[in-house]
């Protein structure tokens, strides 16, 4: 076994672990945290899989820009739950 | 095995689409479905030994063997599509918070 | 002229018309008006895009199915930019990408281009529905939505792993070709069909349409119900009748699905004691019964089923949620006795209903006659049974409502509807009757289509 | 409990998907996948139309499709249609996004942050640099990966960056609104013009140069910018709906 | 004249009708009498033609399918102009009733679209067209009954009759699949003797019996007839009810009948025997006539009371064409004809008193004969005729069919003929006397005059030919004759003035004159004896006790008191079936709904699991 399927398999179980974290935990935000993760490690797993294109736009859009959307929404959620 | 991992990830979406009732949890198991459907697409066209379908000075001719590039493209197209309804499902979810005042479905009542 | 400006034009026009914002409606009217009347200058035959012929690059088909598809979608979405265009102001630019994307979802010949607009069209749904004010219902409609699609998306990728290609003819004919089993794509058409029963309202992918339909105002409502119905029910035919390969265990959960459906819709339908929620689970069971027909290959009547149903949810939506918004809610007690002072109106609705109900000198009663007898000339004894007892109990739900409507001595509620409204609203009442009569063109074109529904050949 | 059975459930279902791709005949195994009997074998060629024997690097002329990355040759040329409904879809969701949330009087979401003078500055220069990344990722499209899109989001989390660096900042909604009418506009019309001249809509009518270079393949580079334009417009926009909200 | 051209007359003096009827009320219902009139006789016109042996063949309008056939035969004419005598006749009634209701000038359109529907569904051989027109008399019809007393009884006729013409479309497809045309007399001929005849009998069955109003399908008719306006009551009755007859000839006398398990039961002759499927509609048929009779005795409106009494006179119909046989044929086509003019008549003669009086209540109702003595004679006519007693139709047509049950051994179903015919004495005396005779109420006693002349008209042309039908039966048993003739069957053997049956010779004329002396005699006694004198309704010793409501003194309330607790508790049957029947749908409606439609996706998501896991299930 070599060690880009080492690699692989460590991807799926840390991914698998991650979405099943993300979607159990409690806490919104740990979730979110979660799912950025998640994503970030599917960047790697595009990489794996030769689609450096694909890895780019997932990178910046799927665990960036997403990642903000939601922390923006808890944060004015929270804010309104304050008031 | 990043193929089974793509099923196993469209699975857990799924079932965080079954048993969560808060709207943002809702949304992240949708998130997760995207993203392993997309893991799915791409290993649909990977190919053991491949190389990215770029033409570099390196790799510079097409008689390599290349990685599927159809699936990349879709996969885009799919990721930024992912991104709309994403943004949209949380500015529903914003909208929804200020009328009910959580996130929660239960807690919201029948309309 | 190519029909690949009903998609390019109103896309440029939504792309302009949100920097002059106030003018976003005039925009829609206008454009709305002009895809209508353009269609009459289309050229027939295959559109490749970026000049890649199929099945590398993605090509339109502008055959007699999707050109009398474009002519109802554009023209009913015509209708209700036209009567909405001042009340819904904020949503122009959004409808000028629904439109777009209705146009690419009957153009394209492509599976994946299908998914994009699809998307494009769903995404516009979700937000002309949001004019609804009801968030709840209207993030459950895009949560399914999204489920809906990417399992669309996982079908249509599983069958490229299989056969490697894209398009829809190419697609078909690969399959056919490779001898291999309908056991193999089952599992992928399932998943496919899944996806486009979610948006076509089959009964268990289903449980947005009371969120958006019972909630709906004079917009999304006839939006929704008559025009996003129709589109569908076109793309899905297409799919059925060029696509699919639907036997063994598969047939067998469709049909289950589609009886559900048709059994479930009606019997809800009788159930309800809301106006607004008995046209939305008649039309569940309506979408179910034009699936069905398809599948058994009467592609012309079952264009004629989509046909009637889609006028006549215009119309039904469209007096109702006038009516609605006046009265405040839409109980069928509130109801009673709307149409006697407002008969004009009052026949309409009644002419398109006894339409849908099938009864003889309606429109409904040609396509209804016509699809049993070529079940029962197929061989097929079950579904006509089926079709006919639901139809009975279709009758007396809708009869009912008829009757209470027309039917109340005193305290009758005030309903004003404008003149514009009632032109259109007695213009389709009337085609739906003078072609229920003058069966001719009906018959013919219908036979026509069977044949014109099939895309031909590998690489058009 | 019911968790649990949900779980059971899609475990069983993935199980079962599993299995039966595995006994797919049609279905190639993971990593065996056949490219030549695929469409995309003539992408990699550039067959669809005529057959340009071997493609080199740095050599091949006047391909069909010019860009280095096949990719890029099929997001943005041999599949533009979808590009453009993509760039719709994100038009939309925007424009959605404003409907929903866009309110009369707007003001900054309030961070529980204040930023001081250094992040502040240091952030201007950092945005700087990231925008510029996000305009090369852009404009090398056809070349490296990467491309409108990762452009465009890149461009758009610079101006995130500033809203988050600087609590007072407020982009000029109007002017992301000029930009995103005009980027899209102009694919459109660039659209047209191909249907115009050349027959086709999307039709690449510029001279496809040499694959590799900068200035090659033709309109693809000016589509990508006008995506990434666009996207980059979007998303601030989207970015800016989300961070401000019905004020005093 | 051809049929067409006689159909199209009538839609389009419909919309004549329609829209004078909005300029003027009384005026539009004017043109339904001319327009009725003259439909009825022109299709009384085809009697020549088809006396000269011409059936006739249109291939009609051009623009339509070619299937649009029409056909005059001995049957269809026989129920053509049957029911267009009755739309004629009741139409006279129209222009004084019409101002009641709600929208008079749909009322006089829809009048004569059911008028049409009526010559599309008698005079075609092709089944479509028939079917279409069964159809078009449903909905014109379901919006004429809503304009007399309420809309539920509207939506229990529309139920059961698209039920039945359902059942009739599915018939004709499955003959439409087995011959390849819609042609009536091709399909049933194929079909016949076959697997598929007996679906096809089965459901022309089912859809005879819900036009009839049969057992068990008989829900809708007493609410129908109860509630629809006085003339629609009568037009119902007398004719439209008729078209559920019409598919009984159909199926019972043009399909072979099916199975043969009750042949053992034998008969007085020794070649009787009959088929299953006779013997099943035969005991239906007589079950009506039970049901409709223990019915009809306990009701209070006597509207409703003849209701329940064309039910179970639907009932005789059915039984006689079940038998078969020359008896039975001719016994149930002349029952038809008598039954139809009797209830027409009686419809009439209570539409002229509720016209006056403004409820057809029992209860309500008294001493009508002082001021109604013509309508009173009028419903006295058709009473007897009903009852079947002698010099009137209705005796004749019972006769026959009493030989006809006879003749085939069935005592079961002969015992309920006869308990069908006592009890017709019990009910229809009933209105008769609380209606016409006893004291007169106060509260009509101002109000209530004669009828004008042109409603008597046709209440007397009725009542003339009931008297006739009885006397000089012959002229037309003679055209019921050709009828069976057609059918294929042997017509009754018939003298100048005698009709031979099994077991006897009647002689109707002879009858009538001994019962015209026997009345006369009754008459003069009755003239010259009369010793009594008119009482108040009020005017009672009650020992002293205050009346205080003076309908409890009416002595038809609770008339049959004891007998009806006899059976009171299960008067509700088909009713109770319906109703829980519709109750399971609206359960399983709304469990459907509160199952499936909720504002959390994961309904959905569920469920796509469960299909696919369906569909997988197999590659375990």
């Amino acid at each position: 076994m070599d060690l880009i399927n080492i690699v692989e398999i460590i991807v799926s179980v840390l991914m698998l672990i991650l979405a099943f974290l993300a979607i159990n935990s409690k806490s919104l935000v740990k979730s979110v945290m979660f799912l950025s993760a998640l994503s970030m490690l599917a960047v790697v797993g595009f990489v794996l899989m030769k689609a450096p294109d694909v890895a780019v736009t997932e990178a910046v859009i799927g665990s960036g820009l997403v990642t903000s959307l939601f922390i923006f929404t808890l944060l004015s959620a929270r804010k309104v739950g304050n008031k | 095995m990043l193929q089974y991992a793509a099923i196993a990830m469209l699975m857990l979406g799924l079932y965080g689409l079954l048993t969560q009732r808060n709207i943002i949890k809702i949304i992240v198991s949708i998130n997760i479905l995207e993203i392993g459907l997309n893991l799915f697409i791409v290993s649909v066209g990977y190919v053991e030994g491949g190389i990215a379908p770029i033409l570099t000075s390196d790799f510079n001719n097409n008689g390599l063997v290349f990685v599927d590039p159809l699936p990349s493209a879709l996969v885009l197209t799919a990721i930024v599509i992912g991104v709309g309804t994403t943004a949209l499902g949380l500015a529903l979810a914003k909208n929804i918070y200020q009328k009910y005042g959580t996130f929660e479905i239960d807690e919201m009542g029948e309309e | 002229m190519s029909a690949i400006l009903l998609i390019a034009v109103p896309l440029l026009a939504a792309f302009i018309s949100i920097l002059f914002k106030k003018y976003a409606h005039y925009i829609l009217v206008f454009v709305s008006f002009a895809s209508v009347f353009a269609l009459e200058y289309m050229d027939l035959g295959t559109i490749t895009v970026g000049g890649f012929n199929a099945p590398f690059g993605i090509v339109l088909i502008l055959d007699d199915y999707s050109l009398i598809a474009l002519y109802i979608v554009n023209t009913l979405f015509f209708l209700v930019a036209i009567l909405n265009c001042n009340e819904f102001k904020k949503v122009g630019s959004i409808m000028l990408v629904a439109l777009a994307g209705l146009n690419g979802l009957l153009l394209t010949g492509d599976l994946f281009n299908l998914f994009v607009f699809l998307e494009v069209a769903g995404i516009a749904a979700y937000l002309i529905t949001t004019t609804n004010k009801k968030p709840l219902a209207t993030f459950n409609y895009l949560i399914q939505g999204t489920v809906g699609s990417s399992l669309y998306l996982l079908g249509l990728i599983l069958l490229y792993a299989m056969f490697g290609t894209l398009n829809m003819a190419d697609m078909a004919s690969s399959i056919a070709s490779s001898g291999y089993g309908a056991g193999v794509t089952a599992f992928p058409f399932l998943l496919m069909f899944i996806g486009f029963g979610v948006e076509a309202k089959l009964l268990p992918f289903n449980s947005w349409t009371k969120g958006i339909l019972a909630n709906s105002n004079r917009l999304t409502g006839p939006m929704i119900a008559s025009v996003y119905a129709a589109a569908i029910g076109f793309v899905f035919g297409r799919l059925l009748t060029n696509v699919f390969v639907i036997e063994d265990t598969f047939l067998i959960i469709v049909t289950i699905i589609l009886i559900f459906s048709v059994v479930a819709g009606e019997a809800m339908a009788y159930a309800s004691t809301k106006v607004r929620e008995i046209l939305l689970y008649s039309s569940v069971a309506q979408a179910a019964l034009v699936v069905v027909v398809f599948m058994s290959g009467f592609t012309g009547w079952a264009v004629y089923l989509i046909i009637g149903n889609a006028a006549a949810k215009l119309v039904l939506f469209l007096i109702t949620n006038t009516a609605t918004k006046q009265l405040g809610n839409d109980d069928v007690e509130t109801f009673k006795g709307l149409f006697v002072n407002n008969k004009i109106i009052g026949l309409s609705f009644t002419a398109v209903t006894l339409s849908v109900i099938g009864l003889p000198m309606f429109l409904g009663f040609v396509t209804k006659m016509n699809i049993l007898e070529n079940m029962f000339v197929s061989g097929d004894y079950i579904w006509p049974a089926i079709i006919l007892i639901t139809s009975v109990v279709e009758g007396i739900y809708f009869i009912r409502l008829l009757l209470n409507l027309w039917y109340k001595e005193n305290d009758l509620p005030e309903v004003k509807f404008e003149f514009v409204l009632k032109y259109v609203v007695v213009i389709i009442a009337l085609l739906i009757m003078v072609f229920g009569v003058y069966t001719e063109p009906v018959q013919e074109s219908a036979d026509d289509l069977v044949a014109y529904s099939y895309i031909e050949g590998g690489n058009l | 409990m019911k968790n649990f059975l949900a779980f059971i459930a899609v475990l069983v279902l993935g199980y079962m998907i599993v299995v039966s791709l595995d006994n797919n005949e049609a279905f190639p195994a993971y990593g065996e996948a056949d490219v030549s009997s695929r469409v995309s074998q003539a992408f990699i060629d550039r067959t669809v139309t005529e057959d340009p024997g071997d493609i080199i690097f740095g050599q091949a002329t006047n391909l069909e499709s010019g860009p280095a990355n096949i990719v890029t040759a099929i997001v943005a040329d041999y599949r533009s249609f979808d590009t453009l409904g993509e760039v719709t879809v994100l038009f939309v969701s925007s424009l959605g996004v404003a409907l929903l949330l866009g309110g009369k009087k707007q003001k900054r979401l309030e961070l529980n942050f204040h930023p001081n003078f250094m992040l502040r500055v240091g952030s201007r220069a950092l945005f700087g640099i990231i925008l510029m990344t996000g305009v090369y990722i852009a404009i090398h499209g056809h070349l490296t990966p990467g491309g409108g899109f990762p452009g465009g989001a890149m461009i758009a989390s610079s101006m995130l960056l500033l809203y988050l660096a600087d609590d007072e900042f407020r982009a000029k909604i109007k002017g992301f609104k000029m930009l995103e009418s005009f980027a899209g506009t102009a694919y459109v019309l660039i659209g047209l013009t191909g249907l115009l001249l050349g027959g086709y809509f999307l039709e690449n009518l510029l001279d496809n140069g040499v694959i590799g270079d900068l200035f090659s393949a033709g309109i693809i580079p000016i589509v990508y910018v006008l995506i990434g334009l666009k996207v980059g417009s979007e998303i601030s926009g989207i970015i800016d709906n989300f961070l401000t909200e019905e004020g005093v | 004249m051809t049929v067409e051209f006689l159909i199209l007359v009538a839609l389009a003096s419909g919309i004549l009708a329609y829209f004078v009827g909005r300029l003027n009320k009384v005026l539009g219902a004017v043109v339904t009498i001319v327009a009725s009139m003259f439909i009825f006789i022109m299709i009384g016109y085809m009697m020549q033609d088809i006396n000269a042996g011409t059936t006739f063949n249109y291939n009609a309008v051009e623009y339509m399918p070619d299937f649009v056939t029409f056909m005059v035969t001995y049957l269809g004419l026989f129920f053509a102009i049957l029911v267009t005598f009755i739309f004629a006749m009741v139409s006279f009634f129209n222009p004084f009733f019409v101002e009641k209701y709600k929208y008079p000038a749909l009322y006089s359109m829809l009048y004569l679209f059911s008028l049409a529907g009526v010559l599309g569904v008698f005079l075609t051989d092709n089944f479509m067209v028939l079917f279409f027109f069964f159809e078009f008399i449903v909905w014109s019809g379901l919006f004429l009954i809503p304009l007399g007393k309420n809309n539920k009884a509207a939506i229990s006729y529309y139920a059961f009759s698209t039920a039945g013409s359902f059942a009739l479309l599915y018939a004709i497809f499955i003959m439409f699949a087995e011959t390849g045309s819609y042609n009536l007399h091709l399909g049933l001929a194929t079909v016949s003797g076959t697997t598929e005849g007996t679906y096809v009998l089965a459901l022309l069955a089912f859809a005879a019996f819900a036009k009839l109003g049969a057992f068990p399908l008989n829900v809708w008719l007493p609410r129908a007839l109860g509630k629809a306006p006085d003339p629609i009551t009568a037009v119902f009755s007398g004719g439209l009810e008729k078209l559920g007859a019409f598919v009984a000839v159909l199926a019972l006398v043009k399909l072979a009948p099916v199975g043969d398990i009750a042949g053992t039961l034998g008969g007085l002759t020794e070649a009787t025997f009959l088929f299953a499927s006779q013997y099943i509609v035969a005991t239906l048929g007589a079950m009506t006539i039970i049901f409709g009779t223990l019915m009809a005795i306990r009701q209070d409106d006597a509207k409703k009371l003849l209701a329940y009494s064309s039910m179970s006179n639907g009932g005789y119909i059915l039984v006689a064409l079940s038998l078969g046989g020359t008896l039975g044929l001719s016994g149930g086509l002349y029952h038809i004809v008598a039954h139809a003019l009797a209830s027409a008549a009686a419809f009439l003669a209570i539409g002229a008193v509720s016209r006056v009086t403004g409820t057809t209540k029992m209860s309500e109702l008294g001493g009508m004969i002082h001021k109604m003595p013509v309508t009173y004679m009028v419903y006295l006519i058709a009473i007897i005729s009903m009852a079947g007693i002698p010099p009137m139709g209705g005796f004749i047509s019972k006769w026959l069919i009493f030989q006809a049950v006879i003749d085939n051994g069935l005592i079961l179903i002969a015992v309920a003929v006869f308990f069908g015919s006592i009890g017709s004495f019990l009910y229809v005396f009933r209105p008769l006397a609380a209606l016409f005779l006893g004291q007169e109420l106060p509260q009509h006693r101002d109000k209530a005059k004669e009828a004008p002349f042109f409603m008597l008209l046709p209440m007397l042309i009725l009542s003339g030919l009931i008297v006739f039908t009885g006397v000089m039966p012959n002229i037309f048993l003679d055209f019921i004759n050709d009828v069976i003739a057609e059918l294929g069957g042997t017509g009754l053997l018939l003298g100048d003035y005698t009709i031979t049956g099994v077991n006897g010779v009647l002689q109707p004329t002879l009858i009538a004159s001994v019962f015209g002396v026997g009345v006369l005699i009754a008459f003069i006694i009755f003239i010259l004896l009369k010793k009594s004198k008119k009482v108040g309704l009020m005017d009672t010793y009650t020992a002293g006790n205050f009346i205080y409501t003076e309908e409890l003194m009416h002595y038809s309330l609770d008339f049959y008191a004891p007998l009806e607790r006899l059976y009171e508790k299960h008067i509700n049957i088909t009713k109770d079936f319906y109703k829980k029947l519709e109750n399971k749908v609206v359960d399983f409606g709304r469990m459907v709904k509160y199952f499936f439609f909720t504002n959390k996706p994961e309904i959905t998501v569920f469920w796509i699991i469960i299909l696919i896991g369906f569909l997988l299930w197999g590659e375990l």
